[in-house]
């Protein structure tokens, strides 16, 4: 066990396992409807990146803002949307968070901090520069994490948000979560760059690259960056290194991912590791199950309400679009 | 009263704006007074006041900007960003149009998106083809977001305060060659409505419609054409979009000619839509077709003289109104 | 005769055009071997073909996909550059507005620019507000571009082929819904002239003018209507702009009334210019005003119900025809 | 003298002295055109900047592509447009380059390789990626140079720019004059950077920070960056520091920059240096004023050209739109 391990408390840990169990058992019951042909909605699989969001939701306050995107899941769950109204959006029912006007890749809460859910790649780090200057403005000790992919790191919005938040020394996470490909694009085919926390200090900003599956690298990153912009120092750029174990969204074509990737990555899952670090303290497998057992419960009974929820009336097309001032 | 410029009445209003509520702050190139408070000086004198942090010089990063303006806006502030010229909104198109109008909606009504984002542009100052053109139309065409443009210093000051007021976002057009206009300061506190159309002159043989730096041209028109004895009806939208319909349709239904105006390139420019409306709605009123006026369809040419050849032109608009009224 | 898919009338008009020319290339996200050519396999097979020089898959990097693409095509070359999704122009239009459209102008002849950008969009596949716009309205109003879209396979062949000849740049609309569609290949060397609408179908009380997936709507509600007695003309304009206005005015003139049909939003679409263009020039002609269909004005729901509300109704297309046609 | 030094011989330091006194004697010819008010149109002074674009031009073959910005003249100049055409296109006539229709902003003259002028900040980089990509697809052994500012290294159209070029291994020089301002906005006031040529680093590329008055090292670097580009080793990132003179267009407010800046940016006059490098390299005053004086004679023969030339037809306004099809 490394140095920082120690650092991370019984509580803190139990509290990451919680979230992530409750994303990859999500991330299951999701695969097991589309498979079963009971939902037919885009969704895009969190398999192999649980952790990663985990560990980051758990490292903010509950006041704190997210930004994420269609591959969002993780942060949403973990952030602690309710489920019903989780499952209710992407379902597309009148109960969900956006009423199911926005859907899998717009999922918006405000209540639990989810600002914005982004299918545009690289949208949301401008986003959460404003979420955190808000918070500079007004002095309410907020943090914005902005989660993104190792493909967003390419494009134009990127850039001008990092720069523009070490500028300001925005309280701002950058969290990339580098799992190897950008849709069916693999890293090396997309970049040269060594790694994309590198490019942090082209700005003057601290960068660090972490391994996503391993909680005592990626929770004491994303801390270490969250009390940073906290204290008021400034933006963080934390790369966790992880795999998308499935395709780019479910049912899609992985076939461009060689066999030598695949068992990389499974060597590699987060869950067993994680398992692991949880019985060397002390937890019994009992516990771990539970735990488990329990979020299956809660996930079964919000995908129940969901199912059977009343769908937004028609006329939701016409709403929402400005303000109505009657 | 006091005489005030367009400039002024554009300060004016921000710096108002800014003493009554601490959520409204300013980001853009420049604008602050390290600066020299942005390159029209708009926002002169308001560093000194608010301070650093509510007026941020940003850097060339129009991304950057409307995103941080749509951030601050979802966590309640009201902010005015400002996109040195129109034509840079190329850059950050996404920002304005997949994201600041669409939010309210995708999230369902949670979260508005209050923001003002402020513009300049105009045909006649020789910047040439990437620095001059007019696309409200880009945004017209968007669900989400209002688009104004004011033509005079009061309209300046009144449309300013109320688009800073609305709880939706706000493309804010100015036309360079109208910040020097004068005219009588409106006082504290103005507003003008979002979504109201002023009728400039009132006439009855003919309705222009039209908004910005033409409303001038067409009033200089009507004038003329006055003493000739046709008495032309000038409209000025301050609210591009959504527009005031019930009074363009109402003029038209008096007058039974219309005549759409504006500096932007004539195909697929929102004379199109006003035009199309008309003869829907007002088919029975009509006494001939709805025209359009619009600039040539090119880019804005750099040599002068050219550049005046592709604005529209003030004996095209007396041609039009003529054949339209049958007088020639 | 073999058919062939959409799909793959788009692959063999590529193939051909790289097997003809060695200046033609693609890029874009996803588009080679390596990642299954592209995420609607339009360029699949191409790569083992012409290599990746010529295959080039690139980085989320929209802004550095189209000024690759006009820098190649500024040094002679023909660049066929694709953008994954529609909406994602709004972080390339600079590229694509400033630049593309305008070199030729202000180069004053010099710098010609010919590349196809090609996308794809469309409602119905539940993607969200974010990735289902039609936005040809932008791209009418700006000058120095043509807006190309197909309604089915052998279009689409011919089309695609005649976009990479043409020297100046186009964009190319391909409709996901569309993609699936079947039918005879027009074969080798096949290609429609841009600025050419199709009489999709021949009538004599109303003239529907659309584009794109809604051509399908407007002939299915032409065969129900034929059964009533109503004889419905379909234009299928190919190529949105600059369009062929003079079979557009000579069909309204030979019915006497006009529609317009688009997926896009109604508010200030490419309907506007169409109709008010008719009104303007078919007065006489006219027995009734020119109506126009388009989408909600709102983002594109994700709920499937209110995503299949959103769009363009074939009863409403029924009703406004009626409307039109005074039979209720 | 530094060890480079000995490295540039002296007929390219006459080329470049050559090149550089045509940048600055066309600068004070527009300039004092202007000020007599006898043309009145935008111009971008770029005094202060003449030796960086000297330098770099001296660095390309004839047939090399050049980008610049509207604060082109140096480029434009050095690379060798007849400077009667150049004049004509700057003031508006038929006989411009762009038969008056590009302007100040927009020059372009294929045949000596300036193939886009651009006026929006950073747009010029992904359109010199297209260059040398046509170059590296049909191998005619071309290099493109795109010469931005430091406020453009800011824009998202950078950093696509330089990755992609770094992908592709493209035939490419950026070339940043930090000339410590972008509009009115000083360095510090737009970037956290320690400087601009470090973020190379984070696309993989070779990125190098060099004085751009001294031309022992300008020119090295620029040819160094050209010659791996032609050697197919890809791109570089050269930033070339430097000081505009003046402010930002002609005409316009400078008093944003202090006076200390003003007293370090003229002990750096990059004119005076020059012409001591070359006194050195054993040319006399009389040759250097001559150099000067053929080249004032060709400008205002040029000049005089252009003020006579005729305006553009007005139906110019109708052409070049499309391709005229008839
Ligand atoms: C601007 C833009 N370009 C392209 C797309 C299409 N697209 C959606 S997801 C994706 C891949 C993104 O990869 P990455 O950022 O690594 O995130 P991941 O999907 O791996 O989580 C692409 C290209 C998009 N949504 N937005
Ligand atoms: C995208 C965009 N934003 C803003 C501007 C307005 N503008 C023109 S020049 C300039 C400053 C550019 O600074 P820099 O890149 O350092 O170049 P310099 O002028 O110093 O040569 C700005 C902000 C523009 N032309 N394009
Ligand atoms: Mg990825
Ligand atoms: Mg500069």
């Amino acid at each position: 066990m490394s140095q920082i391990a120690k650092e991370i408390g019984r509580d803190t840990l139990l509290d990451i396992y919680t979230r992530t169990m409750k994303v990859n058992r999500t991330d299951e019951k999701f695969r097991e409807l589309l498979m079963g042909g009971k939902v037919a909605v885009m969704y895009y699989c969190v398999r192999g990146q649980e952790l990663v969001s985990a560990a980051a939701m758990a490292a903010l306050e509950k006041d704190d803002y997210v930004v994420c995107t269609y591959r969002g899941q993780g942060e949403q769950t973990a952030k602690g949307i309710p489920m019903e109204k989780w499952w209710g959006e992407c379902l597309g029912k009148a109960t969900g968070t956006c009423k199911g006007k926005g859907g899998t890749m717009h999922i918006t809460d405000p209540e639990t901090g989810i600002m914005v859910t982004t299918g545009v790649v690289g949208s949301g780090l401008p986003i959460a520069n404003g979420l955190a200057m808000a918070s500079q403005n007004n002095g309410d000790g907020r943090v914005t994490l902005v989660s993104f992919g190792d493909g967003a790191a390419n494009i134009g919005g990127f850039h001008e948000a990092m720069n523009m938040a070490q500028l300001y020394k925005l309280p701002v996470v950058f969290l990339c979560q580098n799992n190897r490909y950008g849709e069916h694009t693999a890293y090396a085919d997309h970049t040269d760059s060594p790694n994309i926390a590198t490019r942090a200090a082209g700005y003057g900003m601290p960068g660090v690259t972490v391994d996503g599956n391993d909680v005592h690298q990626i929770y004491p990153a994303v801390k270490e960056a969250v009390d940073r912009a906290r204290r008021g120092e400034g933006p963080t750029l934390v790369e966790a290194m992880c795999y998308r174990m499935m395709g780019h969204f479910f049912g899609s074509d992985f076939s461009y991912m060689p066999p030598e990737h695949i068992a990389e990555m499974k060597a590699e899952d987060p869950l067993p590791k994680l398992r692991k670090v949880m019985l060397e303290h002390q937890f019994t497998e009992e516990e771990l199950d539970a735990i488990v057992a329990d979020i299956d419960g809660q996930i079964n009974a919000a995908v129940e309400h969901a199912l059977a929820a009343p769908l937004p009336d028609v006329g939701e097309i016409y709403k929402d679009v400005l303000e109505e001032t009657v | 009263m006091a005489q005030i410029t367009m400039t002024q009445a554009l300060n004016l209003a921000i710096d108002e704006a800014m003493a009554d509520d601490p959520g409204v702050f300013c980001l853009g190139e420049d604008v602050s007074a390290k600066q020299g408070g942005g390159v029209f000086k708009v926002t002169q004198g308001l560093t000194e006041k608010y301070g650093e942090h509510r007026i941020r010089a940003t850097p060339i990063s129009e991304t950057a900007i409307i995103g941080a303006a749509v951030g601050a806006a979802l966590a309640g502030q009201r902010p005015i960003a400002e996109i040195m010229l129109m034509n840079f909104v190329g850059v950050c198109m996404d920002q304005i149009v997949n994201h600041a109008a669409k939010l309210r909606f995708m999230s369902g009504g949670q979260t508005p998106c209050p923001i003002v984002i402020r513009t300049t542009t105009g045909v006649g100052v020789g910047f040439g083809g990437q620095h001059s053109d007019m696309l409200e139309a880009w945004f017209a065409h968007v669900a989400g977001i209002h688009v104004v443009t004011p033509s005079n210093p009061a309209d300046a000051r009144g449309l300013m305060r109320a688009s800073i007021d609305a709880n939706d976002p706000v493309i804010f057009i100015e036309n360079i060659l109208c910040y020097g206009l004068k005219a009588e300061d409106p006082g504290p506190g103005y507003r003008v409505p979002l979504g109201k159309a002023a009728i400039a002159r009132e006439g009855s043989d003919i309705s222009i419609i039209t908004y910005g730096r033409t409303v001038m041209d067409a009033l200089a028109v009507a004038d003329d054409l006055a003493k000739e004895g046709i008495s032309v009806e000038v409209i000025d939208l301050r609210t591009i979009a959504p527009y005031d319909e019930a009074t363009v349709l109402a003029s038209v239904r008096k007058t039974g000619r219309a005549l759409t105006l504006h500096e932007a390139v004539r195909p697929f420019g929102t004379g199109a839509e006003i035009a199309a409306n008309i003869q829907e709605k007002c088919w029975d009123s009509l006494k001939g077709p709805v025209r359009r006026i619009g600039g040539t369809f090119s880019a804005v040419p750099f040599a002068s003289h050219l550049e005046q050849a592709w604005i529209p032109q003030k004996s095209d608009i007396v041609a039009q109104i003529k054949a339209s009224v049958g007088k020639h």
